[in-house]
């Protein structure tokens, strides 16, 4: 599975892509979209994607974990409109011990989430569209125009 | 430009002379005093050829330069 | 899903018992059979367990993990004979927060291993058959006699 | 008994003389001077009716006991 995609994530074929007889545990993580932020409702989201970027640097995040820990690792992030309980990010690590799978899923969506150059819309049941912003007071800036972008 | 920026400044491509942009920084200067420039950040995360690069950095033509927003993937 | 199964276990059906369109993060742990265990390799193996005490304790685990962090938790470990690369254990955690599910899903599983009234019994493509004992320095007792109990 | 103590005992079930336990420690010594039941511990894991009691547990007629090696599930 590409580490990008606009088709719904099968999590049991990043489970198939890292598995094997020696690797007696497997941790995942799935993020999925939520029904409010900040207080709204949230009717339905877009994510972009500086896409060489990200997939370059989402492939850089599964090595450095794979470099990091004695871990095979398999992610991929969402693009595209997503509704509320759609999977936007998945992430599977297989590794002999649980510790190790434990360890690197957690550095993996850390790392995603601060380096993957992938940003966020939200369109709110009230009209309102933002653009998420982790590092703002506010969570998000209002959008000004209807166009897509990238 | 992506996401919110290319939304300020209302496109996702900009042309700049390239006597305006010796180094990252120009360019960033250069950038917040078109239309709708002046509310990004003073340091926004830029990309060259998809490595991000600091403010002093120097791009050659043909570069590829991306102004990245807070990052707000996963 | 029962807590205790002979049948294979389902993860997708532990994460959807699990999510809702609150919790936005899915943290999920599957223990596996591997094909190795103190050098030897293995062909089969077969867990028992004290059936009422077993069901008993993981439910009593998984209201606890609910009890300390705000997650939902799924969890079910599978009995009787397994082969290389079957689900042995499996959990489902979804909460608002990824480190809560994150570290509610290591608590669940550490719980599980420690408090479990479930034994394990292992047969090597060498013939011999150990019952599997974390606290002793070997790792394994000999099996005595062939007949399988409990 | 379970898994392993069973395996060293020979059988899965125990009659066992009330006269002999007074509390789970007793019953632990009767058990270990049954054939096979050397190599059990001293202070072996043992459940009364789903819930670990200590040695000096004093169990009741009818009482399920459990002796229950080191756990290996997961």
């Amino acid at each position: 599975m590409d580490v990008l995609t606009r088709e719904p994530i099968d999590l049991s074929a990043l489970i198939k892509a890292v598995e094997s007889p020696e690797r007696g545990a497997v941790a995942t993580f799935l993020g999925i979209v939520r029904n409010h932020h900040g207080g709204r409702t949230v009717q339905e989201l877009e994510y972009t994607a500086y896409e060489p970027m990200a997939t370059e640097r989402l492939r850089a995040i599964v090595s450095e974990a794979e470099g990091l820990w004695s871990v095979r690792v398999a992610a991929s992030h969402r693009l595209g409109a997503l509704s509320v309980g759609d999977v936007a990010v998945a992430i599977a690590v297989a590794s002999e011990h649980r510790n190790d799978a434990f360890v690197a899923c957690r550095f993996v969506i850390e790392e995603i989430k601060s380096r993957l150059p992938v940003w966020k819309r939200e369109r709110y049941d009230d009209g309102g569209e933002v653009w998420v912003d982790p590092t703002s007071s506010s969570g998000a800036y209002p959008v000004l125009s209807q166009s897509s972008n990238a | 430009m992506f996401a919110r920026y290319a939304d300020l400044l209302g496109a996702d491509r900009l042309e700049v002379p390239s006597s305006v942009a010796a180094t990252i920084g120009d360019l960033v200067t250069y950038v917040r005093g078109l239309p709708g420039g002046a509310t990004l950040p003073f340091r926004p995360f830029v990309a060259v050829n998809l490595a991000q690069v600091e403010m002093d950095y120097m791009p050659k033509p043909g570069d590829e330069i991306a102004f990245l927003p807070p990052m707000a993937g996963g």
